[in-house]
C-alpha cells in the first residue's frame, strides 16, 4: 500500500487568554492509500485539531507553529490558500460529529451537495441546461449512494426535516461528493442513537471499499475502532501516545491509558469483570512542564516519569509514549 | 408556509390592530375640552353643523359604542374633516403621505447597504481598524440626536459649501409630471434624468439624517450575528467543502446573519417612522411628519389621530411582513 | 463590612465581584462613567458650578460668540443665545432636565416592568395573556409617535413627558423580566423553595428577582440613553418642558434660527447630548459585556 | 472652510450625472415663503399666508396698492349710495382662468358664501366677521352689485381688498371642497400644481385683464412662473436667498439683515407693518386690577432696548393701541422706562416683596416675551413665560366677557385696513371679542361705538385721539411696538415692492 498521509512532528499552538496552549504537540502519522485509521482519545486529546490542522481549517487564535503534512506527494502546508481551498472538499473530505449544526439550516440540502459539485467536479458538462441536469443526477445518485430513499424529491428539502440518522447520510454524500482520496469522519457517530450509529459506520465502511478511499475515524469508541479501523492511533492531551494495528493494540495495550481506556468500556472479550474508570482529570494543558502528560493519572507513574517522554518502537509497526513499556503485561 | 399558517398570522394581528385603535381613539377622547370643540379650533361652524357633527361622532351614545362608530370610520379611512384645509383628514394626509414614504424608503435602503457590508466585513476583519472604526461609528450613530445632525448637515454642506440645497422637495423636478408620487420614480419615468438627480439632491441629507441611527444599529447587529455565524459547525463544514471563500461568506455566513437583521430592522422601522417627524421638521420636507408637528400646534387633533393610528398600524404590518421575510429566510421557524 | 459578615460572606470570589472586577478593568467603560458622574454632578450642584444665572437674559450679549473668538469672554465660555443668557450655565442646568427624566422614567418603568413581567412570567396562564397582549399593542407604536400624541394630547410639560415617555418604556424591562423568570422559574433552587412550601409572594420576590436583576439593570441602563434623546427630541419640537427652563432638545431647537450667524447657538447642547447619551451607551455596553455575556460579542 | 475639500466635494458630486445644480428656468421667479396655504379656497382661511398665495391667484373687488390705499381691481367704479348702501360697477372683459367670463353674479355668489350664514355646505365662511354688518349683496344691473349694510359702516371698502371673487359656475361644479385645491379665480397667475407642502407652483395668465388701473404697470404679469417654496425655518429661508435658490423670502429676521444686505446679490426690504403688540395684564386678576401694578409693568420695560438688540431697530414703538401709521393715531404721552419708579409703583400699591406671575404667548413671540419678562423681573414682576398655541391662547384670553384666568398675555393685533375700527373696538370695547386684559370702560365703549359709525372724518380722526388718551391714562395693556415686515430680496428682482398688509402681490414683480 502506498503513503496517502503523512504527517511529522505536527504541532498547533492556541494564544488564549489563558496562555499559550499547544493543542497538537508533536503529533506525527502516517495513512495509506485505501486504510482505515482509528483515532481515540477524550474530548480535548487534540484529536480534532490535529486533523483540522491536516485540513488547513484552524482558525484565529491557533495556528501551525511546526511540522509536515505531506498528502498525496504534496506538502499541504506550502500551498496557497486557493490551492487548499481546490484540495478541500475533492482529495481530502471531513465529516463533522453532528450533521444537525454542520449542515447549514438556511441552504436545501440540494444546494449544499451541489455546491461542492460545483467548486470542484470538473468533468461537469459546459452547457449551463446541460450542467444543471449533470449536478441533479449527480446529487439523486449521491443521496442514493448513502441510503435516502426517493432522494429527488428530498433534494429540495431543508435539514430540519430529516431524521438524525439521515442528516448524517446527508453530510456523508457530500463529503463523498467529489470521491476524495480521504475522508476525515470526526466522531460521525456520537450524535445518534445506538442502532443507527451501526447503520452509518456501515455505510462508510461499505462506501470506503467501493471507492477504495482511506478513512480517519475520529472517535472516543474504542469499539467503534475494533469493528471497523485497520490501524489505531490514541492521543491523550496533544500528543499521540500509543499506535499499531488495531488488533494488537486493543488485546494488548502498550501504553496505561489505551489500558485504562479499554478497562473503562463493556467489551464482550471482558465480560464478567469490573469496569474501572480513569480516575482524574486531563491536565490543564497551559504552562505544561515537558514530563509524561499521563503520570498524574497514571497507576503506573514513578518519579523518573517526570521528564519528557518519547515515542518508544513498541514491536512491528508499533510504538507508544510510555518509560514503562517493558513492564506492561 | 402555508396558506392556511398566513391566514392564522393575519388573524393574530387583529387584537393587535383593534388594541392599538383603542389606544388612539383613548388619546382623543381623553383630551380634556370639548370634542367638537377640539375638531373645529379656530373655524367657525352653525349650530346645526355643530349637532350634526355631535350625531356623527356619537357624542350622546356611550364610549363603547363611539368606539365602535370610529373602527368603523376608520376601516373606510374617514376620519373627519380638517377644518383647517376645508378637505377631509384622510385627503390630507394622502396629499402628504407619498414624499414621507419615498424618504422613509429611500433612508430604510441607505441604511440596509451600508449597514450590512459594512457590518460583514467588521466581522470578517475583527480587530481591523475597519472593525474598530465601525464599532465607533456604531456607537456615534446611536447617540446622535437626529435633529441636531440634521442641522449639522446642513450648517455644513447647505450653508457652507452650498453644494445641496437647503430645504424641501421641490426643484426643477417641478416639470415632471405626477404618477407615483415618488419624485425619483415620477423623474425616471419621465425619462428625466436630471430631474432625477434634483430629486436626489434634495434627498440626500434628509436621507442621511433619517436613516442613521437604523444604519448603526443593523451594522452592530450584521457584525454581531455574522461573528457568531462564523463559529458555527456549517461554516467550517462549508469551509472543509472546499467552497470559494466568497460563498462561504454572503451564502452560508451571511444568509443566517441576516435572520436577526431583518428582526431588528422590523423593530428599527419604527424609529424610521418617528424619526420622520424630526428629520421632516428639520429639513422642510413637506410629508407627513411635519404636517402633524404642525397640526399639533394648530391642536387639529382628527388629524393627529388619524396620523398616529396611520403610523401604527404602519408598523405593526411592517413587522408582520417581516415576520414573514424571516420565515423565508429561516427555514427552521414555521409560521 | 465587618468581618463577622466577610467570614458568612459565598466565597470571596462571588460572581458578582468578578463582574465588577472585568467592568472595572474596561477602561473604557470607566472612562464613560467619569464622563457620566460629572453630569450627575452638574445636574445636582448646578447652582454651584453655573457661572451665570441659567434664565438671566442680558440683550447686550445677544448671540455673544464662545470665549475664544473675538468678542467672547471667559465668564461666557460657550457664549450666549437669542436673548444673551449664558449657553455653558444652561448646559449645565439642562443637564438636571435630561437626568432627571431619563432616571424617573426608567426607575417608573423598570418598576412596572418588573411587577408585571414577574407576573406575567411567574403565573402565567391568563395573566400572561392579559400582560402579553396589552405589550403586543404596545409595541405596535412607534415610540416617538407614541410619545408625541400623547404629548399633544396631555400638553408640555415636566410631569406629563415623564409619563408619556414611561407609558411604552415599561414594557422594555417587562419583557425582559417575563422572559427570564420563565427560565427561572424552573430551576432546581426555586423547586425546592416550593417544595418547602414558600409563598408565591416570596419565590417571586426572594428566590427569583434577585436572581434575574442583572439583566434587568443592563438593559435599563441602555434604554436610558435613549429615554434621553427620546426627551430632547420632544423638546426640539416644542413639546417638552416650558421655556424659560433650559433643556438641551428646545436649546437646539432655539438655535437654529441662528445657524447662519451664530453656530454655537445650537452646536454645544448638542453635544452634551452626544456626550452623555454616548457615555451612557459606552458604560452600559461594558455593563452588558461584565455581567450579562450572553449577549455580548 | 479650507479650498480643497470643497473642490472636492463639488467635483464628486458634479460628477455624478443631474446632480449638480439646477439651472432654474430664467423667468422662474421663487418665493422662499413661511407657510403653506391651508386651503385655496377664498372664503374658507383666516391665515395671512394663505390669503398671499391666494391673492396672487384671485382678484378681488378692491385692492390696496403698496401705500394702503384702497383702489378698484375687479369694480371699475364705487359709489356710496347711502350711509349703509354702496353700488360697485363691474369691470368688463375679465375673464376666468377657465376662459369664462366675470358676470355680476359671480360677484354676488362670492360675497353671499362669505356672509350668509351656512353657505358654504352648512358651513359658514370664517371670514364673514370681516363684512361687518352686510345685510345683503344684489345685482341691480348686467354689470352692477349692490351692498346693502345694516348699519353705517364706513370701513366697508377698506375691508373688501379681503375677499376674493369667485366664479359661481365653477364652485357651483367642483363643490367647497373642490375649491379647496382647485383654482379658477381672475388673477395674475394660474395654478399649474400645488405640491402641498412643499411649494405651490404658479404660471402666468396670460388673459389676465391687467388689475387694478390705479396700480401701474396694467398689463399681464411680467414673470413666466412663480413658485411660493415652502420654507418654514428661517435660517434655511436665508440660506436658500443666499444661495440664490429663491429670489425672495417672508420674515426675514432682524438679525440675518446685516448678512442679507453684506451679501453680493441680495438686499433688504422693509415695509411699516400694521400689527400692534401689546401685552394684556389681567385687570380681573389680584396684581393687575391696581393701575400702579400696571404702570409699574409699563415703566419696566424698556421697548427702545429691545427695539434695537432683537428687532434690528425695525419696529416703532407705541404708546396706544394705534399704528403710527393708522387713521387717527397721534402723540401720546409715554410711560417711559423707569425702573426705579416701577419698582417705588409696586410698593406703593402694597407688593413690596414684589409679585410672581406668569405670561402666555405663542412659539413664534418666545424670544421677545422672554426679553420683556426678564425685564418685568428685574422690576419685581416676577414672570415666567408660558409658550402656548395660538388656538388655546385665545380661549383662554379672548373670553368675550367670560372670567378669565392668568396674570398677562404677551401677544398682537392685525389691522390691515389701518382703521381704528379692526383693531381698536375688539381690543378695548367691553366684553369685545380681542379685550383680553378685561377693561370694561364704559365711556370709551360709547365713544367707540359712535366712532365706528362717525362719517365725517375730522370727526372720526379727534373721537380716536381722545379714545387713545383715555386707554393710554388706564393703560389695560403694555403698548409695545408695531414691527416691520423685512423681506429679503434679490437683486435681479425688479418691480416688487413689499406692502404693509403683509402680502406678496407678485403681478409686477420682473427677474433680470
Amino acid at each position: 500500500m502506498t503513503l496517502l498521509l503523512e504527517v511529522t512532528n505536527l504541532c498547533t499552538e492556541f494564544n488564549t487568554r489563558a496562555g499559550l496552549v499547544r493543542a497538537v504537540d508533536g503529533v506525527s502519522l502516517r495513512v495509506s492509500r485505501g486504510e482505515c485509521l482509528g483515532v481515540v482519545g477524550e474530548s480535548g486529546s487534540g484529536k480534532s485539531v490535529t486533523f483540522a490542522s491536516v485540513m488547513g481549517l484552524v482558525r484565529s487564535p491557533g495556528r501551525i507553529t511546526h511540522g509536515m503534512i505531506f498528502f498525496d506527494g504534496r506538502e499541504l502546508r506550502d500551498m496557497s490558500p486557493d490551492e487548499m481551498r481546490a484540495t478541500r472538499g475533492r482529495d481530502i473530505a471531513m465529516t463533522m460529529q453532528d450533521a444537525l449544526t454542520a449542515l447549514n439550516p438556511a441552504l436545501t440540502v440540494g444546494e449544499q451537495l451541489s455546491e461542492v459539485l460545483i467548486a470542484h467536479d470538473e468533468t461537469l458538462p459546459a452547457g449551463r441546461a446541460a450542467r444543471r441536469v449533470a449536478i441533479r443526477d449527480k446529487c439523486v445518485e449521491m443521496l442514493g449512494l448513502v441510503g435516502i430513499p426517493s432522494p429527488q424529491s428530498r433534494l429540495a428539502q431543508y435539514p430540519h426535516e430529516f431524521s438524525g440518522g439521515m442528516r448524517q447520510r446527508i453530510m456523508i454524500a457530500i463529503a463523498l461528493a467529489c470521491r476524495p482520496k480521504l475522508l476525515i469522519a470526526d466522531e460521525p457517530t456520537t450524535a445518534l442513537d445506538v442502532t443507527i450509529q451501526a447503520q452509518v459506520l456501515e455505510l462508510i465502511s461499505d462506501i470506503r471499499a467501493r471507492l477504495g478511499m482511506a478513512v480517519v475515524l475520529i472517535t472516543h469508541d474504542l469499539g467503534v475502532v475494533a469493528e471497523h479501523c485497520d490501524r489505531v492511533m490514541v492521543m491523550y492531551a496533544g500528543q499521540v501516545v500509543e499506535e499499531g494495528p488495531t488488533e494488537q493494540v486493543i488485546t494488548q495495550p502498550r501504553h496505561p491509558y489505551t489500558r485504562g481506556l479499554l478497562a473503562s468500556i463493556p467489551r464482550p472479550a471482558m465480560r464478567g469483570q469490573p469496569l474501572t474508570p480513569i480516575n482524574g482529570q486531563v491536565p490543564d494543558l497551559v504552562g505544561l512542564p515537558p514530563q509524561c502528560r499521563f503520570q498524574s493519572r497514571c497507576p503506573m507513574a514513578r518519579p523518573e516519569c517526570l521528564v519528557e517522554v518519547p515515542m518508544f518502537d513498541a514491536g512491528p509497526d508499533r510504538r507508544a509514549r510510555c518509560l514503562r513499556l517493558e513492564d506492561m503485561p | 408556509m402555508s396558506f392556511g399558517k398566513l391566514l392564522e398570522r393575519i388573524i393574530q394581528l387583529i387584537p393587535v390592530l383593534l388594541g392599538v385603535s383603542l389606544i388612539v381613539f383613548v388619546m382623543l377622547a381623553l383630551t380634556p375640552g370639548d370634542p367638537v370643540q377640539i375638531m373645529v379650533g379656530e373655524q367657525s361652524i352653525t349650530p346645526e353643523q355643530e349637532a350634526e357633527l355631535r350625531r356623527d361622532l356619537g357624542l350622546d351614545k356611550p364610549m363603547v359604542e363611539r368606539f365602535f362608530i370610529f373602527l368603523g370610520n376608520a376601516a373606510q379611512f374617514d376620519f373627519g374633516q380638517s377644518y383647517y384645509h376645508g378637505r377631509p383628514v384622510s385627503a390630507v394626509i394622502a396629499e402628504r403621505l407619498p414624499a414621507t414614504i419615498e424618504l422613509s424608503l429611500v433612508a430604510l435602503i441607505v441604511a440596509l447597504v451600508t449597514a450590512i457590508p459594512l457590518g460583514v466585513l467588521a466581522a470578517i476583519r475583527k480587530n481591523s481598524v475597519l472593525d474598530r472604526l465601525a464599532t465607533v461609528g456604531s456607537l456615534l450613530g446611536v447617540s446622535l440626536p437626529g435633529f441636531w445632525f440634521g442641522i449639522l448637515l446642513i450648517m455644513l454642506f447647505s450653508v457652507h459649501l452650498q453644494i445641496l440645497p437647503v430645504s424641501g422637495r421641490i426643484g426643477y423636478a417641478s416639470e415632471v409630471p405626477t404618477v407615483s408620487g415618488f419624485l425619483l420614480i415620477d423623474t425616471l419615468l419621465a425619462g428625466d434624468v436630471r430631474a432625477f438627480g434634483e430629486a436626489l439632491r434634495y434627498l440626500i441629507l434628509p436621507a442621511i439624517t433619517l436613516g442613521l441611527p437604523m444604519t448603526a444599529i443593523l451594522m452592530r447587529v450584521t457584525r454581531t450575528s455574522m461573528l457568531e455565524v462564523m463559529r458555527q459547525d456549517y461554516i467550517t463544514f462549508a469551509e472543509a467543502k472546499g467552497l470559494p471563500r466568497r460563498r462561504v461568506l454572503f451564502r452560508h455566513a451571511l444568509k443566517n446573519a441576516l435572520i436577526p437583521t431583518v428582526s431588528v430592522a422590523a423593530i428599527e422601522m419604527g424609529s424610521l417612522l418617528g424619526g420622520n417627524m424630526i428629520v421632516e421638521t428639520v429639513f422642510g420636507w413637506p410629508g407627513l411628519g411635519r404636517l402633524v408637528v404642525e397640526s399639533i400646534f394648530l391642536r387639529n387633533y382628527p388629524l393627529v389621530q388619524a396620523a398616529v393610528l396611520l403610523y401604527a398600524v404602519t408598523y405593526v404590518l411592517l413587522n408582520f411582513i417581516a415576520d414573514i421575510l424571516y420565515t423565508v429566510l429561516n427555514p427552521r421557524v414555521k409560521l | 463590612m465587618t468581618e463577622a459578615t466577610l467570614a458568612s460572606a459565598p466565597p470571596a470570589d462571588s460572581l458578582f465581584r468578578r463582574n465588577l472586577r472585568d467592568f472595572r478593568s474596561n477602561r473604557l467603560a470607566m472612562a464613560s462613567v467619569i464622563v457620566v458622574l460629572i453630569f450627575v454632578i452638574m445636574a445636582v450642584a448646578a447652582p454651584l458650578i453655573a457661572p451665570q444665572d441659567p434664565n438671566e437674559t442680558d440683550l447686550f450679549r445677544r448671540l455673544q460668540p464662545p470665549a475664544w473668538i473675538e468678542g467672547g469672554e471667559w465668564a461666557f465660555v460657550l457664549g450666549c443665545d437669542g436673548l444673551g443668557r449664558d449657553i455653558f450655565s444652561r448646559i449645565i442646568y439642562g443637564a438636571r432636565i435630561s437626568i432627571f427624566i431619563g432616571v424617573a422614567v426608567i426607575v417608573l418603568a423598570t418598576g412596572v416592568g418588573i411587577l408585571a413581567g414577574l407576573a406575567a412570567g411567574y403565573f402565567r396562564g391568563w395573566v400572561d395573556v392579559v400582560i402579553g397582549r396589552i405589550v403586543d399593542i404596545l409595541l405596535g407604536f412607534p415610540y416617538l409617535i407614541f410619545a408625541i400624541g400623547l404629548m399633544a394630547m396631555m400638553g408640555p410639560g415636566l410631569f406629563n413627558i415623564v409619563l408619556a415617555l414611561a407609558y411604552k418604556e415599561w414594557v422594555i424591562p417587562c419583557r425582559v423580566v417575563r422572559g427570564e423568570t420563565l427560565a427561572v422559574r424552573e430551576l432546581e433552587y426555586v423547586e425546592a423553595a416550593r417544595a418547602l412550601g414558600a409563598g408565591s409572594r416570596h419565590i417571586m420576590w426572594r428566590e427569583i428577582l434577585p436572581n434575574i436583576l442583572s439583566p434587568v439593570i443592563v438593559v435599563s441602563t441602555i434604554r436610558m440613553a435613549n429615554v434621553i434623546i427620546l426627551e430632547a427630541s420632544l423638546s426640539f419640537l416644542g413639546l417638552g418642558v416650558q421655556p424659560p427652563t433650559a433643556s438641551w432638545g428646545s436649546m437646539v431647537s432655539d438655535g437654529r434660527a441662528f445657524i447662519l450667524e451664530a453656530w454655537w447657538v445650537s452646536t454645544f447642547p448638542g453635544v452634551a447630548i452626544l456626550l452623555l447619551v454616548l457615555a451612557i451607551n459606552v458604560a452600559s455596553q461594558g455593563l452588558r459585556d461584565a455581567f450579562d455575556p450572553r449577549f455580548s460579542e | 472652510m479650507n479650498a480643497l475639500p470643497r473642490l472636492l466635494l463639488a467635483t464628486a458630486l458634479a460628477t455624478c450625472p443631474g446632480i449638480f445644480p439646477a439651472a432654474v428656468l430664467a423667468e422662474d421667479l421663487i418665493i422662499g415663503f413661511t407657510l403653506d396655504a391651508d386651503t385655496l379656497d377664498p372664503a374658507n382661511h383666516r391665515k395671512r399666508e394663505t390669503e398671499t398665495i391666494i391673492r396672487n391667484i384671485y382678484d378681488g373687488l378692491l385692492t390696496r396698492d403698496a401705500n394702503m390705499l384702497v383702489v378698484p381691481e375687479i369694480a371699475e367704479s364705487m359709489t356710496q349710495v347711502s350711509a349703509t348702501e354702496y353700488d360697485f360697477k363691474i369691470r368688463s372683459g375679465i375673464k376666468f382662468h377657465d376662459g369664462t367670463m366675470l358676470t355680476a353674479e359671480d360677484v354676488k355668489f362670492t360675497l353671499d358664501r362669505i356672509t350668509v350664514e351656512g353657505a358654504m355646505g352648512g358651513q359658514t365662511s370664517p371670514r364673514q366677521g370681516l363684512m361687518g354688518p352686510v345685510a345683503s349683496v344684489e345685482v341691480t344691473a348686467a354689470d352692477t352689485v349692490r351692498i346693502t349694510l345694516k348699519e353705517p359702516w364706513p370701513i366697508l371698502p377698506a375691508m373688501l381688498p379681503n375677499q376674493q371673487i369667485v366664479s359661481k359656475a365653477y364652485v357651483e361644479k367642483v363643490g367647497n371642497e373642490g375649491l379647496a385645491t382647485m383654482e379658477n379665480g381672475t388673477g395674475p397667475f394660474k395654478l399649474v400644481e400645488w405640491r402641498k407642502g412643499d411649494a405651490v407652483i404658479l404660471e402666468r395668465f396670460d388673459d389676465y385683464y391687467g388689475g387694478a388701473t390705479d396700480i401701474a404697470p396694467v398689463g399681464k404679469a411680467c414673470v413666466d412662473r412663480v413658485i411660493f417654496k415652502i420654507i418654514p425655518e428661517s435660517a434655511s429661508r436665508v440660506a436658500a436667498l443666499l444661495a440664490g435658490e429663491v429670489q425672495i423670502i417672508n420674515e426675514l429676521p432682524a438679525f440675518s439683515m446685516a448678512q442679507v444686505a453684506a451679501n453680493d446679490g441680495t438686499q433688504v426690504m422693509t415695509v411699516n407693518g400694521t400689527r400692534s403688540f401689546f401685552i394684556a395684564m389681567n385687570m380681573e386678576g389680584e396684581a393687575f386690577d391696581d393701575i400702579k401694578v400696571r404702570q409699574a409693568a409699563a415703566m419696566s420695560i424698556d421697548k427702545d432696548l429691545i427695539i434695537d438688540k432683537i428687532l434690528a431697530g425695525t419696529a416703532s414703538p407705541i404708546d396706544g393701541i394705534l399704528s403710527p401709521d393708522a387713521f387717527g393715531a397721534s402723540e401720546l404721552p409715554k410711560a417711559g422706562y423707569d425702573l426705579e419708579k416701577a419698582k417705588a409703583l409696586l410698593v406703593e400699591a402694597g407688593f413690596p416683596d414684589g409679585i410672581d406671575v406668569t405670561m402666555d404667548t405663542e412659539g413664534a413671540f418666545k424670544d421677545t416675551a422672554e426679553a420683556v419678562a426678564s425685564m418685568l423681573t428685574k422690576a419685581g414682576i416676577r414672570t415666567t413665560v408660558v409658550v402656548g398655541e395660538g388656538a388655546q391662547l385665545s380661549d383662554k384670553w379672548r373670553t368675550k366677557g367670560a372670567p378669565k384666568s392668568g396674570d398677562m398675555y404677551f401677544t398682537s393685533w392685525g389691522n390691515g385696513s389701518l382703521d381704528p375700527f379692526d383693531i381698536f373696538t375688539p381690543t378695548h370695547r367691553t366684553n369685545d371679542r380681542g379685550n383680553s386684559a378685561g377693561y370694561a370702560n364704559p365711556a370709551l365703549d360709547a365713544l367707540l361705538d359712535a366712532a365706528a359709525v362717525e362719517l365725517d372724518v375730522e370727526k372720526r380722526r379727534a373721537m380716536y385721539r381722545e379714545a387713545e388718551l383715555m386707554i393710554n391714562a388706564d393703560q389695560p395693556y403694555v403698548y409695545l411696538w408695531v414691527p416691520q415686515d423685512i423681506y429679503g430680496v434679490s437683486k435681479r428682482v425688479t418691480g416688487w415692492q413689499p406692502s404693509a398688509d403683509s402680502r406678496i402681490n407678485l403681478h409686477d414683480a420682473c427677474l433680470n
